[in-house]
């Protein structure tokens, strides 16, 4: 089927700064993608291409099969919310939550039931007679996303649209757009930091580096199995030991590292024998024993046990490998109540667990 | 925003359009005819006939000929000070304005804006008969005993076109300045404090950058103004009221000479148009997305 | 109903409402008055417009010449000039209109440009122009900023006898003399009323004024002042009404000459505005022969350089 | 917010308050002798008793009501022209390439920057050419010639710092371009395009060097000033002017008052 | 000791609106602060009034015992990060970074050299020429934050200064941030939307709600004890079932539910006997069985399981408690892997895990 946008080989520069290269990605009809990548990536820049804010300077554009270069803003059938929100000042909240509507001449009376009732879905209701200027930081936002859904359009863009929500706001806010992408077919390109958030919400993440896809895949798929060192430490936590391939056998391999040798899966390319690779070991796949004579596993000593809330985060350092400040987390149910700095414990996990990449270049 | 690379017919069209009506109009309104009048200063005077010969000579003229260049100089001279007081005054003024609660602004930027609703000859009439030997000032102040021989420095002098200068073209540097320092986000202001600027300061790094595209343009208006001006030197400087402007004005008179007159009027065009390009180049191209 | 119209560029005083409103009635002819301040102004705008916009102009008698040389006016067809007959003996010769056998103008009104002088410092009139040039009163004495006239009066003053007609030397006597006086000049003026407001404003005692109205109302604004032809004499000046060579409707132009070339209009602007009619004597004005009655000078341009150099010196 | 500097605002407020005298002293004046009819008994200053006859006067004097009336004509009409092709300029300039606004801004400077008899005189020379009557058309045209610089200064200024984030917010929910510039940009610039029509309405209600040459038999009140220059103003004049001005008091006030409050950044 | 700031009773209203109400606040030397609540609640209110870009209308302002009110802002020696950044888009991000030491006159090669230093820090080394138009979202807040903290004032107020920022930078910052307070004992006041980011950087949070102090205390505390329902629910997630208080027994208590007799732990001020109480168990407390006859706890069937990354949530009704979604967190390696959808398990907890709330008013 035809995906419904299509970015082919699109590539961008700003002066002598090339900031998007080689950018290739499809939207299917009601998809929900995310756009994840780190700071000044060029994740912004690729929802400006979309919007047609920029002009691409290599590449094509296309919106179900036709090219979207010569189609100006206004009759893209896109909407967008801002990172920085670009709010009319000189509206009142409703005025810009309806300006979509207003546009499109919808009677008056429509456009105030239509208002009242968005302003309502994002926690709004009363304050639709404010200016924004009004506002604090996070009701501007809501005003933002309200005024670009209002409309129901084929494809929204939001850039960053709940960063500067409370988490029980923000998540209303998520239940909300995947409602609507149930509800309307809406398709759904989406910028956040929040990882938790774009694994929650999304059919598919593309993870943008340095103005290049990194990989792109499920959220899931993504976050089990990254290609790359990049990857696999953006996307959630990782500890990656180096070290050389020692043997392979099918999917099982064995590494020596400082520590020495640990055992790891790999299932991406195969990699050469005796070639630097990393072993990555998510924190939540370390189990933790404490020491005792004739344990299996990595030897280690806690250097810190901080409380993040739901979970705890263990870190120990193992002294073969002093620069890898490993990192083990426990649910915060009491189950690592025993634990102290200085703690000696072995750390543990199951091969199937471990992931091998290639070393960074 | 850069959007279309293979516009539509239509885009094509309106773009045509747009490029027709903001080129063409001033062509054909501006350019054509001062172009063609202009012309005249390449043309030779002959017995008070103008002939179709070239010439450089009228530009000669102005070089080595009797007062052309002292006048213009002074009148140089005479533009600038008004420019650089005025840009100076209203500056504080624009600033005034700005610091005012924002309900008030625009009512005391009106206040400033209404005297030029009045017109401009009565007002040198009246400036003139407030600053004479027997006028309005001098008799408050003999009146009230301050002085008691009438000031007579007041009128019919170079200071006396300075001040009739800068007050009728007060308003026309007020306006620009004010309308961009009213742009500037209210959180830079707190956002400096913070850092911890004086209002000093405040004022040097911030809200006068920031003001600069009318600061510019009000010295611009303000420059271009006076210096074309030459009705309030005449009524108000006494025998140091001639200016350039009349000297250009008087060619086109009996003296029948216009291709001198508008030799002069060019290098006035010259002069005017250099005062806008180094107002626009004071200003830094501004950054905003 | 309207049999057309006129219009006229016209000094202020030249067009009364007045007299217009009466001689619509009486014509039928619609009158478009457009007023100009100067005669740079005037030419300017004539010439610029080739005299198509007007059909009736007032000129004096030392631009007419080049009104005509431009082509901007066409001879007076004295056929048509039915009110000619109104013109008082010494202005019916229409000489200093006349060249080449054409006569481009009918005289209309006139004035001198004689002295003015405070009666408190003077008891009696000052005999000689040479007292403005008095250090004693300086930055007490005003002049008249008109190119042609000023350097006429320099030549009076310095005794040239054919003072519209200057050769090299006597111009840079001229110029020189001219130079002279402004060091003695509180300032310039330009118009009828200005020297008046100046005078009242400042401490002036001595006007080398644009006419008698300059007398007559300071007189009326309380001011003891008397009025001089000095023994040198004065330009008279002669304003003349002259027909556009653009006219489209040369009748409708000799309907409001012949029109206000009748005895009470030339009495009411005399009496309005202070001007010297040329259809009915005014009373006072009886030094018309004592006048150097301007005419067509050497040379324009040549004026305006050397008036622009005085008014330049330091 | 404001930083607080009571010495600086002193010393604005002073030069604000000096300002504001020096302005509106030749106003008062003039307002003052419209009343108090100035006399001079034998060259002594002094004050008629109050009178309005100068106002009585001066509905009597048709010439100078219709003058008024020809240049309110012309002033409102040249005003209002001007600010549309300011803005078009204005918009044409942020969005064309650099160089073709350039020449279009050079072009549309060329009468500011020249001497006023030289845009006069050439525009008569032109309109003869084309064989266009003098007239209150001929009028409109030279002052929006001349009037244009002014105004588009004053929005480009405003436009410039505006940035392009709102256009692009209301383009992208689906606004036309017109739209966009009807509901966005110009309230944006709401105070710049109320102040530069007042002045450019002020600029051309007083214009005389350009009108003097491209009017016919229309008579403008300048024109009419500059004319009476020579032999004298009547007093209907000082009556003129200071109802004039209380007029546009008047009116510029409401405007300010009806300003909607409550805009903030 | 004397607090380094003091607000007393600060109370602050916009026109009718009254966005604080009371407030109590102090921050001690060398302390980091953070300020929770939802969008809207007056955290950047309180910001605002501590720098002195709103005047107070009620209370007092203190800093080291001195009244405030009366200090000019330039004279406070606190510097802030903007919930909009406020940078000056006419300087460049140097001259940006670089201004407070400029107005306090430092020689330029001194300014040079700490903007270049600050600026590595926060990973902007290259960009100081450029204008922060021509920055991403999350570098402008990074200029924003390295333009506060290069002066090294005494206090430095923080409004989300990293929400902007993906999950590794914002790890890296946050450590930044520590050690300048370890290193110069500067005092922090921190508003964020991240309660990982609170709890692992706080010495203490105070919660905002509606214009009022709702608790305050050590992270932990915060999280562990909190005194309302909205804490229990605004801090982490919390299960609440609504029940009558049965018994007291010490802190022991019984309660009625629509789902039977459950037990919780109360450490609040005591409960009325059949008052209308809640029961608040977390996620993470929440033991998970697959149900057997004889299992104890709450029977519930699996109506959504949801992969978070490191977590999983599963969620779970109890036919009695139809209204409730009861969520159930785990690690995500693999132990909750026998679980589908419309699985029928048994939920239990530890009487100490539950604790007892008023109902909410
Ligand atoms: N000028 C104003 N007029 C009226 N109400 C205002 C004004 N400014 C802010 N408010 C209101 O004050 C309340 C507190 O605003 P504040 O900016 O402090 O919230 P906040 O806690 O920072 O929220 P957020 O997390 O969304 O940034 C908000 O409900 C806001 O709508
Ligand atoms: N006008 C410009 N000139 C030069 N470089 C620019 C310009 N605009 C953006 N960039 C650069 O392009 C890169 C990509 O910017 P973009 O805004 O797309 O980043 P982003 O992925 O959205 O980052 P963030 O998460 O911080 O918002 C950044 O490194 C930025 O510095
Ligand atoms: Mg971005
Ligand atoms: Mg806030």
């Amino acid at each position: 089927m035809q995906p419904l946008l299509h970015l082919n080989n699109v590539s961008k520069r700003y002066g002598a700064v090339r900031v998007l290269d080689g950018i290739d990605l499809t939207v299917a009809d009601n998809e929900f993608l995310t756009i994840l990548g780190p700071s000044g990536s060029g994740k912004t820049t690729i929802l400006r291409l979309i919007g047609g804010f920029e002009g691409i300077d290599g590449g094509s554009l296309m919106f179900e099969g036709r090219d979207l270069s010569a189609v100006p803003i206004n009759r893209r059938p896109f909407n967008t919310v801002f990172q920085d929100y670009a709010l009319f000042h000189h509206m009142t909240v409703a005025e810009n939550v309806g300006y979509g509507l207003k546009v499109r001449g919808r009677p008056k009376a429509e456009i105030a039931q239509r208002v009242a009732e968005v302003l309502d879905t994002v926690g709004l209701g009363s304050l639709g007679g404010r200016y924004p200027a009004q506002m604090s930081g996070g009701q501007r936002q809501r005003v933002a996303l309200a005024r670009a859904i209002i409309c129901e359009p084929r494809l929204i863009l939001l850039d960053e649209p709940l960063s500067a929500l409370d988490v029980e706001l923000r998540a209303q806010m998520q239940r909300f757009l995947k409602s609507l992408q149930r509800r309307l077919g809406i398709a759904f390109v989406f910028i956040t930091h929040d990882q938790e958030e774009a694994i929650a919400l999304s059919d598919r993440i593309i993870v943008v580096n340095r103005g290049r896809i990194e990989q792109e895949g499920a959220p899931e798929e993504l976050y089990r199995r990254p290609r790359t060192a990049f990857i696999a430490s953006f996307l959630g936590d990782n500890n990656l030991i180096a070290g050389t391939l020692a043997t392979v056998d099918g999917h099982l391999c064995a590494i020596d590292t400082a520590a020495g040798r640990l055992a790891a899966t790999v299932d991406g390319p195969a990699l050469e024998k005796s070639s630097a690779v990393l072993l990555a070991v998510r924190p939540e796949h370390i189990r933790l024993d404490v020491e005792h004579a004739g344990a299996q596993g990595l030897a280690a000593e806690v250097t810190d046990i901080r409380f993040l809330g739901a979970n705890v985060i263990i870190e120990a350092v193992n002294a073969a490998l002093p620069d890898v400040l490993i990192k083990v987390r426990r649910l915060a149910d009491g189950s690592a109540a025993g634990l102290r700095t200085g703690s000696r414990v072995q750390l543990s996990w199951d091969p199937s667990d471990a992931t091998l990449l290639p070393a960074a270049g | 925003m850069n959007t279309s690379r293979s516009g539509s017919r239509q885009d094509l069209l309106r773009a045509g359009l747009s490029h027709a009506l903001n080129l063409g109009l001033p062509l054909l309104f501006v350019v054509m005819p001062i172009l063609s009048f202009v012309m005249v200063s390449f043309w030779t005077l002959r017995d008070g006939q103008i002939l179709l010969i070239p010439t450089l000579a009228n530009y000669r003229a102005f070089f080595t000929e009797g007062s052309y260049l002292p006048v213009y100089l002074q009148t140089v001279g005479l533009s600038l000070q008004v420019t650089l007081v005025n840009v100076a005054l209203s500056t504080a003024i624009a600033l005034f304005i700005f610091r005012r609660p924002p309900r008030m602004r625009f009512l005391i930027l009106m206040s400033f804006m209404l005297p030029l609703f009045m017109s401009y000859i009565i007002k040198v009439y009246s400036i003139r008969s407030i600053l004479g030997q027997r006028g309005l000032l001098n008799e408050a102040m003999l009146g009230l005993g301050l002085i008691d021989q009438p000031i007579e420095a007041l009128l019919f002098s170079r200071t006396a076109i300075f001040i009739a200068l800068a007050v009728l073209y007060l308003p026309y540097a007020i306006l620009p300045i004010y309308l961009a320092l009213d742009r500037i986000p209210a959180n830079y202001l707190a956002a400096c404090a913070d850092l911890g600027a004086t209002p000093l300061q405040t004022l040097r790094d911030v809200v006068l950058p920031l003001g600069r595209p009318g600061i510019a343009a009000g010295a611009v208006f303000t420059f271009i103004l006076t210096f074309g001006d030459f009705v309030t030197p005449q009524m108000v400087g006494g025998t140091q009221g001639f200016t350039f402007g009349r000297i250009v004005f008087s060619q086109f008179g009996l003296a029948l000479n216009w291709p001198l007159g508008s030799a002069l009027a060019v290098i006035l065009l010259v002069t005017t148009l250099l005062a806008v390009a180094l107002a626009g180049l004071s200003i830094r191209r501004e950054h905003v997305r | 109903q309207s049999k057309g119209e006129v219009r006229l560029l016209a000094y202020e005083g030249y067009a009364d409402p007045a007299w217009v409103e009466e001689f619509e009635k009486e014509t039928g002819i619609a009158v478009k008055v457009t007023y100009v301040g100067g005669v740079d102004e005037q030419i300017a705008k004539m010439k610029a417009s080739n005299g198509k916009d007007y059909d009736v102009v007032t000129i004096d008698t030392a631009s007419l010449k080049a009104y005509a040389d431009q082509k901007l006016i066409s001879p007076i067809d004295k056929a048509k000039l039915t009110s000619a007959a109104n013109l008082l003996p010494e202005f019916k010769s229409m000489a200093n209109a006349t060249f080449d056998g054409a006569t481009y103008g009918v005289p209309w009104a006139w004035g001198s440009l004689g002295m003015v002088y405070d009666k408190k410092t003077f008891p009696t009139a000052p005999e000689s122009w040479e007292v403005l040039w008095d250090p004693q009163y300086k930055g007490k004495v005003i002049s008249l900023d008109d190119a042609n006239n000023a350097v006429n009066f320099g030549a009076i003053v310095l005794g040239i006898k054919d003072p519209f007609h200057l050769d090299d030397a006597q111009f840079a006597q001229v110029k020189d003399k001219l130079i002279a006086l402004k060091r003695n000049l509180l300032t310039y003026f330009a118009g009828f009323d200005e020297g008046t407001t100046i005078w009242s404003e400042n401490d002036v005692v001595l006007m080398f004024s644009m006419g008698e109205l300059a007398a007559v109302n300071l007189q009326k604004k309380g001011f003891d002042v008397g009025y001089t032809i000095p023994k040198e004499g004065a330009v008279g000046w002669l304003d003349n009404l002259s027909v556009s060579a653009g006219t489209p409707n040369p009748d409708a132009a000799y309907a409001w000459m012949n029109f206000v070339l009748q005895k009470k209009i030339g009495a009411n602007m005399a009496k309005k505005f202070g001007y010297g009619s040329t259809t009915d004597a005014p009373e006072g004005m009886d030094y018309a022969s004592r006048l150097i009655w301007a005419d067509n000078p050497e040379d324009y341009t040549r004026r305006q350089a050397v008036w622009n150099e005085v008014k330049a010196a330091e | 917010m404001k930083q607080k500097a009571p010495f600086i605002d002193a010393v604005l407020g002073f030069i604000a308050a000096v300002g504001l005298i020096a302005l509106y002293a030749p106003l008062l004046a003039t307002a003052a002798i419209s009343f108090f009819q100035v006399v001079r008994v034998r060259g002594k200053l002094s004050f008629a008793s109050f009178s309005l006859e100068p106002y009585v006067a001066l509905l009597g004097n048709a010439e100078i009501l219709s003058a008024l009336f020809t240049s309110l004509v012309v002033a409102t009409l040249a005003s209002l022209l001007s600010l549309v092709l300011a803005l078009m300029f204005a918009f044409y300039f942020v969005s064309a390439r650099r160089s073709l606004g350039m020449a279009m801004q050079i072009m549309v400077f060329l009468p500011f920057l020249l001497p006023p008899i030289i845009t006069g005189l050439s525009l008569l020379i032109a309109f003869r050419e084309i064989d266009l009557g003098r007239g209150l058309v001929t009028i409109i045209i030279a002052h929006i010639v001349f009037i244009v610089p002014v105004v588009y200064r004053t929005v480009l200024v405003r436009l410039q710092l505006l940035g392009s984030s709102f256009t692009e917010a209301s383009l992208d929910l689906g606004a036309s371009r017109v739209q966009t510039l009807a509901y966005v940009i110009l309230p944006q610039m709401r105070p710049a395009l109320i102040s530069g029509v007042l002045l450019a309405f002020a600029i051309s209600f007083d214009e005389t060097l350009i009108t003097l040459f491209v009017a016919g038999s229309e008579t403008t009140l300048p024109i009419r000033l500059w004319a009476m220059m020579r032999v004298g103003f009547v007093p209907e004049i000082n009556a003129l002017a200071t109802l004039i001005l209380l007029f546009t008091a008047a009116i510029t006030f409401a405007i300010g008052l009806m300003q909607r409050a409550g805009e903030r950044g």
